[in-house]
C-alpha cells in the first residue's frame, strides 16, 4: 500500500503475466462455458482453458523462463496450434500481435504497452472483421482500448490507466446483453440472442482485467 | 446413437489413424497428425493444393488428397475448423517452391484460421494465395453473395485447380480457374434428418417425419423453407428454382451436375434425384457434360442430398475431364 | 420415413432411368429394362461376366459394370432376385463368344432364377457357368457352408475374375478363379439400425437403441447374437474372432480387407473400424495388401459394417492389383 | 351330365385351360397373399396374379390363338420374365417344363398329362431342392402327382384320375398346416410357422383344381 509506483517494468521476469492468465482461465472456465451454453454451443471454457493450459507447458519446455513478449508468443502459438473454430485464430492473433509489438523492448510501459493493445485489437479485427455492435468480443476490446489510450492522453500515469481500461471493459461486457448477435454461431438465433452476456466479450474481459492486475502488481513489486 | 466408435472424444484420431493406415501407398500424416499429404505433394515447381474443414463431411476433406486434385488438407474437428497451425503446416506440407493455392469453403473459423495461417506461412517466406468457395445459394441473397457458405462446389474447384496445377499452370492461373469455377458454381442443399456428433449424444436440431428443410447448410445451419415432404421430382424442380436463375444458368449452356448424399440417403434415391434433375434440365435446354453422384460431401449420417451445378466453357471442360485418383474421385484417363 | 423418390413401386425405374442418364458413356440398358450392360461387353472371344441381385444394395450389383469388372447385371426389385428373363438376358448381353461366368450370391431367389436363366440360354446355345457366392460366415456353420449366403465377398470375386476375363483367361480358368477367390473370402455384419422398403413404409426387423445384431444378412436376415452395442475396437475383434478361425487364416497370411458400411454409418465410422481391424491383424501376424473401404455394398439406410477378408496368393494378387473402372470400385493402373 | 365322357381333347382350341388358371389366379389374389401375411411377406397373391395376368397379354399379342402347349409356354415364360423371387423360376419352370413334354402332342390324354404332370414336379423340384414336409408347393404337387399316376395304373379314366390328383393335392395343401417351414422365407420363424398353411401350397391346389376342371370341362364338351 505503501509502496512505490513505478511506471515499468522488465520483460524479463514478467512471464507471470501470462501464468496468471493461464491460473485465470483454469478459473473461469466453467462460467465461460455456462454462458455460452445460453445462445451457444456451451464450449467457450473448455475451448478458452484447454488452449491456454497447454501454453503452460510449452513455457516449460523452453530452456530459460521466457521474457513477456516470449511468453506471449508462446501462448499465442499455442492458441494457434491447439484450438481451431474461431477462438484459436482470433486470441491467438492478438497475442501474437502483442507479442511481436513488445518483442524488442526491454521493459514495459505505458506507451509500449498501449501499443501492443492496440496492435492486439487491429489484429482480432483483421482476423474476425467484428465491429462494435456485433455482441462479440470485440464489445470489450475497443472500448477498453480507447479508454486506455484517453487516459494516457489525459496524463494518467500507466496503473491509473490500466484501471481506467479494465473499468471500460467491463462496461462492453455488460454492454453486450441487449445486443443482438451478428457474428458466430448466436447470430443463428436472431433476436433470441438478445438478454444475456457474451462469452467472447467476457472472457475478454476476464483477459484484460487480469492483464491488468498483473502489470499493476509487477509495477507495484519493485 | 448406434455409431461404430471408441472415445467418443477421439473420432477424429481414430479415423485418421485407420485413414492413413488404409492409403499408406498415396497418402501420409505429416509430422502435425492433424495433415494428410499426397505421396505425390511438393514436387518441385508445382503449384501445391491445399484444403481444411471440420470433420464428419468424409470423403470431404480428405479423401480428396491425391494426384491430379489436392497436395495436403489440414483435419479439423467434427464440424469445426482447423487450427491455424494446421492449415499452416499443410501449407508447408504442400509447398513445391511454386507457391501455395489454399482453396477452402466460407465459414467464420475457417476464414480466420486460413489467415492466421497465412500470416504464419509469409513469414518463412512462402508465398500462398486462397480462393474462398461461396456456392451454397440458399445460405445468402445474391446481394450478398460473398456471405454465402462453401459447400460441395469445393470438390469441383478442387478438381479444376488439380488439373491446372498437374499441367503445371503457374500460382496466378491455378487461382484465377479455382476463382472462376466457384463463380460459375452454385449448390443448393435438402434436409431430411439431423445427424448426431458422437460428443455431443444428441442431435441439435431437428427436422420432423414428413419435413424437409430446403437450403439446409452442412451442419444443420437453417434453411431459407421448412416444408412437407416433396416427391423427387418436385425436389428437383425446387432445387433448380434456386439455382438456375441465380447464376443465370440458361438455355444453351452446359453444366457439370454433382448430386450428393448428405450421408444416410441411399445411392439409388440419390440417382432418382439425378434422374430428375436430367429431366429438368433437358426441358431447360441445359446439357449435362459431366454428372457426379454418390456421398461426395457429407454431413455424418444426415439424411438430404445437395445439388451442384458448373456451368462449363471450354477451358473449365477441359480441366474437369483431365484424370485424377483419389479415395473421393476417380477420372479415369480413357475417358 | 424421409426419402427422395417418387412413386415407392417405381424407385427402382426410377433409379435405372438416373443411373443410365448419368452413366451413358460407359454402359447402358439392355432391350429388357432391367439389364445393364458395360459399353465394353461382348467382346469377340472374351469370357463374359455376369451378376445380379435385388437392389437396394447400391453400389451393388449395377455399380460394378465396368472396365475390368462385369460385363452385365440382373436388377431385381428391392431386396428380391431378377427375374430368370433378366438374367438370360444379362448372359446374352454378356457373350462375346467366349462363354459367360454368373457369379452371384447364394439366395434362393436368385438360386432358382439363375437356373431357369442358365435354362432358357442353354436352349439358345450359349455356353454358361456360374460361380454362387457364400462369404458370409455368420448365416450357417460351416459343416453347412454350402448354405451361407453371399455378400460384399462378392465384389472381390468380380474384380478378380474381371481381371482374369480382361486380361484373356477361358472361361475354365475364369471360373477357377472366381470360385478359389469366393473360397478363401469370409466375411461377417454387424447391424446398428433397421432399413426401410419406400414401398413397405416400415421396417421389417428391429434393432434397439444401444444395441447391435452381430452376424446380420445384408436384407435383415437374423444374425447369431444381439448384444450391447460395443466399442468399434471390440466389433474389430468380435468379427475377426468370426472370420479368422473359420477358413482359417493365421500368422504369416497375407489378406485383402474389405470394409462396407451397410448405407448410414458415416465413412469416418467406417474408417475407424478398419483402424481396428490393423491393428488386431498386425497383432496376429497377418499382412494387409489392399483395402477397401466404404458404402461398397449397402442394405439402404441401415446403419452397420461388414467386413470381408480374402486370403491372397501370388496370382489372386496380381488379378486384385489389375485396372478397373467402375461406378462402385476403380483401381488405377499405375498403383 | 348326360354328355359322353372322352378321352382326350385337342391340343388346338384347348388354351382356355390357361385362360382359366388366369382368371382363377385373379379371384384367389386377397386370399393368398392374406395367408402368405401370416408367416410370409403377404405377397403371394399379389406375385401370382401380377405373373399370371401378363400372360393374357402375351397370349392376345399372337397372330393366332394358341394351342394349349404354346399357351403354356406363354404363361411360363410370362412367369420367368415379370416375377423374380422364387415364384416366377418356380411356377414357370412347372408350366415351362409341361409346355415341353406337350409340344409334340396332337391331343390331351391321361397319359401325356401324367408325364406333363411329373416333369413340371420334376422342374419344380430341380429349381427349389424342396422336400416333401418343407412346407412349400411340393407338398401340394408330390401327393397329387403320385395319386394321378395311382389312379392311371389302377385303370381308371382320365377324369377319375384328375379328381383323385385334386383331392390328393388338398389333403398335401392342408397337411402344410402342421409343418415347420423348412424352405422360404417362412423358414426363419422355426416353431412360429406351425399352424397356418403355407401359402405356395395353396396356390398350387388352386392350380391343380383349376387344370383338373379345365381338362374335364374339355373331355365332356366334345
Ligand atoms: N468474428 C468474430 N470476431 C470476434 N469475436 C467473435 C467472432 N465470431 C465469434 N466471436 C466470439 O466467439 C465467441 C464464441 O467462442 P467459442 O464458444 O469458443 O467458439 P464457437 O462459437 O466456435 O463454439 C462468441 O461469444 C464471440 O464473442
Ligand atoms: N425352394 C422352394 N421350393 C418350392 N416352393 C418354395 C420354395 N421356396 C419357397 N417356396 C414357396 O414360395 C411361397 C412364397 O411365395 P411368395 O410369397 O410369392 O414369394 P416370397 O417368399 O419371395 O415373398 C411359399 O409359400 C412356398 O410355398
Ligand atoms: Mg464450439
Ligand atoms: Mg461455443
Ligand atoms: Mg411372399
Ligand atoms: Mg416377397
Amino acid at each position: 500500500m505503501s509502496q512505490v509506483q513505478n511506471q515499468s517494468l522488465p520483460m524479463r521476469g514478467a512471464a507471470y503475466i501470462v501464468e496468471n492468465l493461464i491460473d485465470m482461465m483454469a478459473l473461469q472456465r466453467a462460467y465461460l462455458s455456462e454462458i455460452d451454453g445460453a445462445i451457444g454451443d456451451g464450449d467457450h471454457g473448455i475451448n478458452m482453458s484447454k488452449g491456454f493450459s497447454q501454453a503452460r507447458t510449452r513455457m516449460a519446455g523452453r530452456a530459460q523462463t521466457p521474457d513477456l513478449a516470449a511468453a506471449l508468443d508462446d501462448l499465442a502459438m499455442t492458441l494457434l496450434e491447439g484450438i481451431g473454430g474461431s477462438m484459436g485464430p482470433l486470441y491467438g492473433g492478438f497475442f501474437l500481435a502483442m507479442s511481436e509489438a513488445l518483442s524488442t523492448q526491454g521493459e514495459l510501459n505505458a506507451k509500449n504497452f498501449g501499443a501492443a493493445l492496440s496492435s492486439g485489437v487491429d489484429a482480432v479485427q483483421d482476423v474476425g472483421s467484428a465491429q462494435v455492435g456485433d455482441k462479440t468480443l470485440i464489445d470489450t476490446l475497443i472500448p477498453a482500448r480507447d479508454a486506455y489510450h484517453a487516459a494516457l492522453e489525459a496524463g494518467q500515469p500507466f496503473a491509473a490507466a490500466l484501471d481506467e481500461m479494465v473499468a471500460a471493459a467491463k462496461q462492453g461486457q455488460e454492454s453486450t446483453r441487449m445486443l443482438q448477435a451478428r457474428l458466430g454461431r448466436a447470430s443463428r438465433l436472431g433476436e433470441r440472442s438478445i438478454g444475456v452476456l457474451d462469452a467472447g466479450a467476457t472472457s475478454c474481459y476476464f483477459i484484460l482485467e487480469s492483464l491488468a492486475q498483473s502489470v499493476k502488481q509487477g509495477l507495484t513489486a519493485q | 446413437m448406434n455409431r461404430v466408435i471408441n472415445d467418443p472424444d477421439l473420432v477424429v484420431e481414430d479415423m485418421l489413424k485407420g485413414y492413413v493406415r488404409a492409403h499408406s501407398d498415396t497418402l501420409s500424416v505429416a509430422e502435425n497428425p492433424r495433415v494428410i499429404v499426397a505421396r505425390t505433394a511438393a514436387q518441385p515447381g508445382r503449384v501445391g493444393l491445399v484444403t481444411g474443414g471440420g470433420s464428419g463431411h468424409e470423403p470431404a476433406f480428405l479423401g480428396y488428397v491425391g494426384s491430379g486434385l489436392l497436395d495436403a488438407v489440414a483435419v479439423g474437428e467434427i464440424f469445426s475448423s482447423p487450427t491455424a497451425k494446421s492449415f499452416h503446416d499443410a501449407v508447408v506440407a504442400a509447398d513445391g517452391g511454386g507457391g501455395v493455392a489454399v482453396l477452402y469453403g466460407n465459414y467464420a473459423g475457417d476464414n480466420m484460421n486460413v489467415k492466421m495461417a497465412i500470416r504464419m506461412a509469409e513469414r518463412s517466406g512462402l508465398v500462398v494465395r486462397t480462393v474462398v468457395a461461396n456456392d451454397d445459394v440458399a445460405s445468402a441473397p445474391k446481394t450478398e453473395i460473398a456471405k454465402r457458405r462453401g459447400v460441395a462446389g469445393e470438390i469441383l474447384m478442387w478438381k479444376i485447380a488439380g488439373a491446372a496445377a498437374a499441367r503445371g499452370e503457374g500460382l496466378g492461373e491455378v487461382i484465377r480457374l479455382a476463382q472462376k469455377t466457384i463463380d460459375q458454381t452454385r449448390s443448393v442443399g435438402i434436409g431430411l434428418s439431423s445427424c448426431i456428433i458422437p460428443a455431443v449424444g444428441k442431435a441439435n436440431f431437428t427436422i420432423p417425419d414428413g419435413q424437409m428443410e430446403v437450403g439446409i447448410g452442412h451442419h444443420g445451419e437453417p434453411g431459407i423453407q421448412v416444408t412437407h415432404i416433396r416427391s423427387a421430382h418436385d425436389m428437383a424442380d425446387l432445387m433448380l428454382d434456386i439455382i438456375l436463375p441465380d447464376l443465370p444458368i440458361l438455355r444453351g449452356d452446359e453444366v457439370a451436375v454433382l448430386v450428393s448424399g448428405l450421408g444416410a440417403t441411399p445411392l439409388m434415391e440419390q440417382y432418382i434425384l439425378y434422374g430428375e434433375l436430367s429431366r429438368r434440365l433437358d426441358a431447360e435446354g441445359v446439357g449435362i457434360q459431366r454428372p457426379f453422384v454418390g456421398n461426395l460431401f457429407t454431413s455424418l449420417e444426415m439424411m438430404g442430398v445437395t445439388v451442384t451445378l458448373l456451368k462449363l466453357d471450354d477451358e473449365l471442360r477441359d480441366l474437369l475431364a483431365a484424370p485424377c485418383q483419389s479415395v473421393g474421385l476417380s477420372v479415369g484417363g480413357e475417358r
